[in-house]
């Protein structure tokens, strides 16, 4: 019996569709692990900490990404506003306490979301140009709410930038949590079963009667509440806000969610993907750089960290025909 | 005169704190000395600014102010305004001295100056935290091959290959002027360096803000560094005033701005303006630090 | 008589996808001047005999030669020597009428000259009855049948000497299907040999010469046409005895129903006239007529698809709204859309999603889905539409054309609706599961369920239905049992109208 | 020409009139030989990326590979400029082909493999500055490109509307310029009737790759530097353009004179309100505002305004 579950359990995740994100999920314990024995420091308790820490908020946001990406539409690309507005937020928020002031982000990014579910949801608009032109418009918006400036926020922010719990960073306890709940949400809710359902086939979901413009807004607005929940972090860190913190979020979103294995035609792939990939493209970023490899060749290769696994995902569907 | 004449500021992006105090105190000054200033702002887009200068020549104005998105590709720029035969100030950052005939003035400030303040503020923390005059320091730096980023980890290095051979670099990293790459940045060259770093250049306040989340992350109290950071932005005041980091540069936006408004005026009103005004370099501490205040009208 | 001589010959044909035998040795010849119709339940491997023969496959073993020259395998084969008309619709929406005309024509140049084609062009598309429509429309305003008929004329065009038409009529009226025969008869006059594929029996008897029956991927029989019956054709297809569904329908009595459903005065401008009717449980009603007439507008108002309509829908006694289709679907009407792979299936979920996808809020506990529940519901609609138990957890996409219709209708009827609403229930579904689709239809509505569906397939009219609606240019024609009706007076109400109205 | 068509035009001319009518300036002979210069850039950009657009594919790498052709040109035509703009061309050429190479061999999304080519090309423009300003004493061809001609046009604006004006006679008058229209529409279609899928992938994306090149790499001599930060928004101004002039995403649709129209929009747009004294982040927000509004007349909401129109009509003329 047990066997026979082993059995099945080996198949589904060497089946076609899965074999990319296994590949993934190998690759980050086996680089790890390498890593672990011959990069000198990587091992260290601040290092990993560190790793957390970068993994956190590209990971919140990621797995944000990952219902976009799920539900058909693509990418949202105005996750690095959403977050770069929302560290102002935070800041501008934080004399009134910590937990108020990420419910205010969230709060803030949501309507953003709503925003752009409500266009892609109901109004039926383009996902990519849509998510491109809010990215604009928000940005201007906090632009004009800031002056440009860098706002200091008034408070404590230290559980979020440096606590722990157990000696793990509070943060990456909350890219957990975030991951887990939204992998459940797409598993087992009714929502998340649309979602999928519309990725794979919008105009069946639709005839079907399922609510396609409601999960769509729901998924912009989960998305985009990630966003600032992830700006939320990154204003933590040192209780400030400006427009350029946590800008640079939508690439690197993208990339773990790629990594991962999420299929960007819609319906296929799990949100635990998406935060995997983005623990494999921080494990490779802190490599490079305790290797003292400069930026530009952390980008490089990421890009081909990139196109590779998108390669292996292609390659895997291939040989099933 | 300046009365009534029409200047066009060229400027870099509003989503900077320094930028936005520099244009807030140009226009200030100027238009107190009754200067129509006319604004265009590019969010550091070379090629942007090229085009803006060429919609700046077609409005013929008295004179231009320009503050390079990028100091050489504004060259050609700079030649066509020389061409049209209007006065220009170059504010913040300097072209090639090469082609100094293309501009009337240059106010600022000095990158190498900087940096060497920030040598001498390395200097005096090692002596006041009682390190003596040895032990491993690293840097995060700007935007890589931007002029600033250049001349200021020159300047430290100069001033302390000259009074301070016992303090030696260990370790540059790019934060490319932003807070969250500067935070990686400083955790890995902890992670490299080891715990014996004993002080961080920061090239910039703001990238100082990732450079102490680091050390706590990495549980290193930053007190006990010598930080020194640049610019004496918000960011830098505050963590001077709560002791976590040591010093920052003073490099007030306000007199950035103030000197070009100054600059463009008396050109206007024909008096003799030098060719270069540079900016003080004041290093700022703990116990100045309401100079830093003052500077930026706070 | 001539004699007869093969254009293309086939011979020892196999190819498989992965477990799938698609054709097992497979001779076949096909000779100048005649129309061969072949026929086969779906996944036969009619289709794919037709890929290979136009070069977009290439086979693992056998050999295919037009004229005695051999195919070079993974290449494909001049249009000048085969031109197909594919199953799917290949008008390309956003190019104009003649750039869709020239579309792989071998003799247009790298540079692209269109004037030279032309009149050309404009010729065949009148030939077709397509002569109102302009060369320089985009093809992608055309009503469907009308872009199938360019896709004929496509092929026509390019004056290929074996033309393969595989399903071309589909989407077609009968007044259209009639002159693309006219056409193809004509081409068969001038020398070009024709493949004709089609599940419409009355349509190989009326047009082709000879007919090859395909079945599991084998070549059954070829027998001039005139020598085949009907019923040894769907024999031979299915290779069993399939017991009609007729046999089997209910003659009880509808008379003393409950009134279920009552349409008053319903109307859509432009499509069809105000109509009043009334269905009892337990009827089948089809609804006949050719596309455009407003027959299918009719039963997709019913199902919520024309928000823009007037008079009123009473579904057991009380008005409902059908103003959108999960209105319609939350008054108890469901409906199953003519396109199954691009409406109503998931081909990449599981066959147990896709079945319970109509159903998520009858599994949903305290927001969550009940996965047990899921399973159960799904097994019992498998069990009921003769859906394989031990495929559930399969991509509905592994499925044969047959059972995917089987899992789309299954997936409607999931939410015991009052009234099924169906959409060609049988479009490009092969004889077996054709018989099995009735069947289960009609057990629905033995349980006082109403089934009402629009087909454009008379055989199906006749089969399926109890009584029957024909439809004219928006209006309705005749209103009958279907033991009062005949084929050629349906036939008449549907191109004619009721001039013409069984003057018997 | 269709309705929408003309709309965009009406749009665009609108635009000139109501600036114009502000501040008389805007259409001085000089203000639009700054347009034209700005339009040269993005012009090019656009052109490039919207024939993937047309294909169904997208190049999201034309950013990155504006940087990569101004500093490949500077860098490796330190002596002898059009030998650096040679070199910068043919690895544009080997980019596109690459591009093209992963997309049509393992038949994966383009904007999946081109957001890691964006990612590595990045990479490869701040590895080729080396943390060093790129610059050129050599200003002479940049003049020379610059230099206005018939007042509102240089050779700069002026190689860019030749570009479009191939690209036009490219797309409608040859058969890969339809077949290009088919991939993008049907690509299993266009594969059966014989057009060649992968050679024209392999087109479009070398094409796409090689006008960024060229945009970047004729920046750089106007400037005489170059930096791996240009471009980084390029790309989105781009894609804006190419939608702004009803390209469709969806490929299959849309033409260079869409993309003419669309540039043109956006350049008089931004050059406009440059004028009017608003800041960099105030011309971002009307260009998102201005997108926002073209999504949504394309979407639901003009379906919904143009059904209520024809209703209207159809009541009038009753
Ligand atoms: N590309 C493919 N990959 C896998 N299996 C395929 C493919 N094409 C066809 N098949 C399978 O090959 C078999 C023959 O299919 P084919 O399309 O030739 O049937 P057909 O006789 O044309 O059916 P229909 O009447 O439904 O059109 C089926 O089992 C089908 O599922
Ligand atoms: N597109 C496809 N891709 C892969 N496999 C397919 C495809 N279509 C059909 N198949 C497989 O081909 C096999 C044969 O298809 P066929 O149409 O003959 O089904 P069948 O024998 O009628 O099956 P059933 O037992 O469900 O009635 C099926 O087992 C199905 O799983
Ligand atoms: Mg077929
Ligand atoms: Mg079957």
């Amino acid at each position: 019996m047990a066997a026979v579950e082993m059995k099945s359990v080996g198949a589904a995740l060497l089946s076609p569709e899965r074999i990319q994100s296994t590949a993934v999920w190998m690759g980050t314990v086996l680089l790890a692990a390498w890593a672990g024995v011959t990069v000198p420091g990587f091992a260290s308790s601040a290092n990993i900490s560190a790793i957390m820490y970068s993994t956190s908020a590209v990971g919140i946001a990621a797995v944000g990404m990952a219902f976009i990406t799920l539900s058909g539409n693509l990418f949202m690309l105005s996750m690095g506003a959403t977050a770069a507005v929302s560290t102002i937020v935070f800041a501008s928020c934080l004399h009134l306490g910590l937990l108020p002031s990420i419910a205010v982000v969230v709060l803030v990014g949501a309507l953003f979301g709503l925003a752009q579910g409500m266009a892609v949801g109901v109004f039926k608009t383009n996902p990519i140009i849509t998510t491109i032109a809010m990215a604009s418009i928000i940005t201007g918006a906090g632009s004009f709410y800031s002056g440009g400036l860098t706002v200091v926020g008034q408070g404590d922010a230290s559980w979020l930038a440096i606590g722990r719990m157990a000696g793990i960073p509070n943060q990456i306890v909350l890219f957990l949590l975030a991951a887990l709940v939204f992998s459940f949400i797409v598993e087992r809710t009714r929502f998340g079963r649309e979602l999928r359902l519309i990725g794979l086939n919008p105009k069946a979901a639709h005839f079907t009667g399922l609510r396609v413009g409601r999960a769509l807004v729901i998924a912009y607005v989960l998305a985009a509440a990630a966003a600032a929940f992830a700006g939320a972090l990154y204003g933590s860190q040192a209780a400030q806000g400006n427009l350029k913190l946590g800008a640079g979020l939508d690439f690197d979103a993208i990339a773990a969610v790629l990594v991962g294995g999420v299929a960007i035609k819609g319906g296929q792939g799990r949100i635990l993907d998406a935060a995997i990939g983005a623990v494999f493209l921080a494990i490779i970023t802190n490599i490079l750089l305790l290797k003292g490899l400069s930026l530009e060749i952390q980008l490089i290769v990421k890009g081909l960290v990139v196109i590779a696994s998108v390669i292996l995902g292609a390659l895997a569907l291939g040989a099933r025909k | 005169g300046a009365k009534g004449s029409k200047v066009i500021l060229l400027t870099v992006t509003e989503e900077c704190e320094y930028c936005a105090l520099h244009q807030r105190a140009f226009k200030e000054v100027a238009s107190a000395a009754g200067v129509d200033v006319d604004v265009k702002i590019t969010n550091y887009d070379a090629a942007e600014q090229a085009s803006q200068v060429d919609q700046a020549i077609a409005q013929n104005p008295a004179a231009i102010v320009l503050w390079p998105a990028d100091a050489s590709a504004i060259v050609p720029s700079l030649r066509k305004i020389k061409q049209a035969g209007i006065p220009l100030v170059i504010t913040n950052s300097k072209p090639d001295d090469k082609y100094a005939d293309y501009w009337s003035v240059f106010t600022g400030p000095s990158d190498l100056g900087n940096g060497q303040s920030a040598g001498e503020a390395m200097i005096k923390g090692f002596a006041e935290k009682k390190f003596g005059t040895e032990g491993k320091i690293v840097i995060v730096e700007g935007v890589p091959g931007t002029p600033p980023q250049i001349a200021r980890s020159k300047g430290l290095e100069d001033v302390l290959g000259e009074k301070a051979k016992g303090i030696v670099v260990a370790g540059k990293q790019n934060g490319n002027w932003d807070q969250t790459k500067a935070t990686d940045a400083a955790a890995a060259l902890f992670t490299q360096v080891g715990p014996d770093v004993k002080g961080v250049y920061a090239q910039a306040d703001n990238m100082m803000s990732g450079v102490i989340v680091a050390a706590k992350r990495a549980g290193i109290d930053p007190a006990s560094l010598v930080l020194v950071g640049s610019n004496c932005s918000i960011e830098g005041v505050n963590q001077i005033k709560d002791g976590t980091q040591y010093a920052t540069v003073l490099q007030s936006p306000i007199d950035d701005g103030k000197y070009a408004a100054n600059a463009v005026v008396d050109l206007l009103d024909g008096k003799k303006v030098e060719k270069e005004i540079y900016l003080p370099h004041e290093i700022i501490t703990k116990a100045n630090v309401s100079d830093c205040d003052a500077a930026i009208g706070r | 008589m001539m004699e007869r001589r093969a254009v293309l010959t086939v011979t020892g044909l196999q190819k498989s996808f992965g477990g799938v035998q698609a054709l097992n040795g497979v001779d076949f010849d096909l000779e100048a001047g005649e129309i061969h119709a072949l026929c086969g339940e779906n996944g036969a491997g009619k289709s794919t005999l037709v890929r290979m023969i136009a070069g977009l496959m290439s086979p693992d073993e056998g050999e295919i030669r037009i004229d005695g020259n051999l195919l070079k395998p993974g290449q494909l084969t001049s249009v000048k020597q085969v031109s197909v008309v594919y199953q799917e619709l290949s008008i390309i929406p956003h190019l104009s009428v003649l750039d869709n005309v020239l579309l792989g024509d071998p003799d247009v140049g790298q540079l692209y000259i269109r004037k030279r084609y032309a009149a050309r062009a404009r010729q065949t598309l009148d030939q077709l009855g397509l002569s109102e429509v302009p060369l320089d429309v985009e093809a992608g305003r055309l009503a469907i049948a009308e872009q199938q008929l360019l896709e004929i004329c496509r092929a026509v065009m390019r004056g290929a000497r074996i033309l393969i038409l595989d399903e071309p009529t589909a989407s077609l009226s009968d007044a259209e299907i009639q002159r693309v025969f006219k056409t193809v008869r004509w081409l068969r006059e001038s020398g070009t040999a024709v493949i004709y594929i089609s599940h419409r029996l009355p349509e190989i008897f009326a047009l082709t010469d000879r007919t090859t029956v395909f079945r599991n991927g084998r070549r059954v029989l070829t027998k001039p046409t005139a020598d085949w019956t009907s019923e040894e054709l769907v024999a031979e297809m299915i290779g069993r005895e399939v017991k009609p569904a007729h046999s089997v329908r209910d003659r009880t009595d509808l008379q003393h129903a409950p009134k279920v459903l009552e349409l008053k005065a319903l109307s859509v401008a432009g499509k069809y006239r105000p109509v009043t009717l009334d269905f009892r449980a337990g009827e089948v009603v089809g609804v006949i007529g050719q596309l455009g007439s407003g027959a299918n507008a009719l039963i997709e108002t019913l199902a919520g698809l024309e928000a823009r309509h007037e008079g009123s829908v009473i579904l057991n006694g009380a008005a409902i709204d059908v103003t959108s289709l999960s209105a319609a679907i939350s008054c108890g009407i469901a409906y199953v859309s003519e396109d199954r792979g691009g409406k109503s299936l998931f081909l990449g979920a599981p066959i147990e999603v896709n079945l319970t996808s109509a159903i998520l809020d009858r599994l949903n506990r305290a927001g969550v889905l009940s996965l047990g529940e899921a399973r159960k519901r799904a097994l019992d609609l498998a069990r009921r539409f003769q859906i394989d138990g031990r495929r559930l957890p399969l991509a509905a996409s592994t499925l044969s054309g047959g059972n995917q219709q089987k899992v789309a209708i299954a997936k409607s009827v999931a939410l015991e609706p009052k009234v099924l609403v169906l959409n060609e229930p049988t479009r490009g579904v092969d004889v077996g599961a054709r018989t099995e689709i009735y069947r289960e239809l009609q057990a629905l509505a033995r349980q006082g369920l109403v089934v009402l569906f629009f087909s454009t397939d008379l055989e199906e009219i006749r089969e399926l239905s109890q009584r029957v609606i024909t439809v004219f240019r928006g209006e309705i024609v005749n209103d009958l049992p279907v033991e009062e009706t005949a084929m050629d007076s349906i036939l008449g109400d549907v191109v004619r109208g009721p001039g013409m109205a069984r003057a018997a | 020409m269709s309705t929408a068509t003309l709309l965009r035009i009406a749009l665009l001319i609108a635009l000139i009139i109501v600036f114009a009518s502000w501040n008389p300036a805007f259409v001085s002979g000089r203000n639009i030989y700054a347009l034209m210069q700005s339009f040269a850039l993005l012009g090019l950009v656009a052109l490039g990326l919207s024939l993937t657009m047309i294909a169904g594919e997208f190049d999201l790498s034309v950013g990155s590979m504006v940087a990569v052709g101004g500093l490949l040109t500077l860098v490796t035509g330190e002596s002898n400029l059009a030998y650096g703009m040679c070199v910068a061309f043919a690895f544009a050429v080997a980019i596109g082909a690459a591009n093209a190479f992963v997309v049509s061999r393992f038949n994966v999304s383009s904007l999946v493999v081109t957001v890691g080519s964006m990612m590595a090309l990045s990479g490869f423009a701040f590895w080729l500055a080396g943390g060093k300003v790129i610059s050129t004493d050599n200003f002479d061809p940049g003049f020379a490109l610059d230099n206005p001609i018939l007042t509102i046009f240089s050779w700069r604006s002026l190689i860019t509307l030749a570009a479009f004006l191939l690209a036009g006679l490219f797309t409608r008058h040859t058969l890969m310029g339809r077949d290009i229209r088919v991939i993008g529409s049907k690509r299993l279609v266009a594969a059966a009737s014989g057009a060649k899928v992968g050679l024209s992938l392999f087109i479009v994306f070398i094409i796409s790759a090689l006008c960024a090149a060229m945009a970047g790499s004729l920046l750089s001599m106007s400037l005489a530097s170059a930096a791996a930060t240009t471009g980084s928004n390029l790309m989105l101004q781009a894609v804006s353009a190419a939608i702004v002039g009803g390209v469709a995403l969806s490929g299959g649709s849309g033409s260079p004179l869409h993309v003419l129209i669309g540039s043109l929009i956006l350049t008089v747009m931004n050059n406009g309100l440059s004028l009017m004294g608003m800041g960099a982040t105030g011309i971002l927000f009307a260009n998102g505002l201005v997108l926002m509004g073209i999504v949504l007349l394309d979407g639901q909401l003009g379906a919904w305004m143009s059904e209520r129109f024809a209703a209207s009509r159809a009541r009038h003329s009753a």
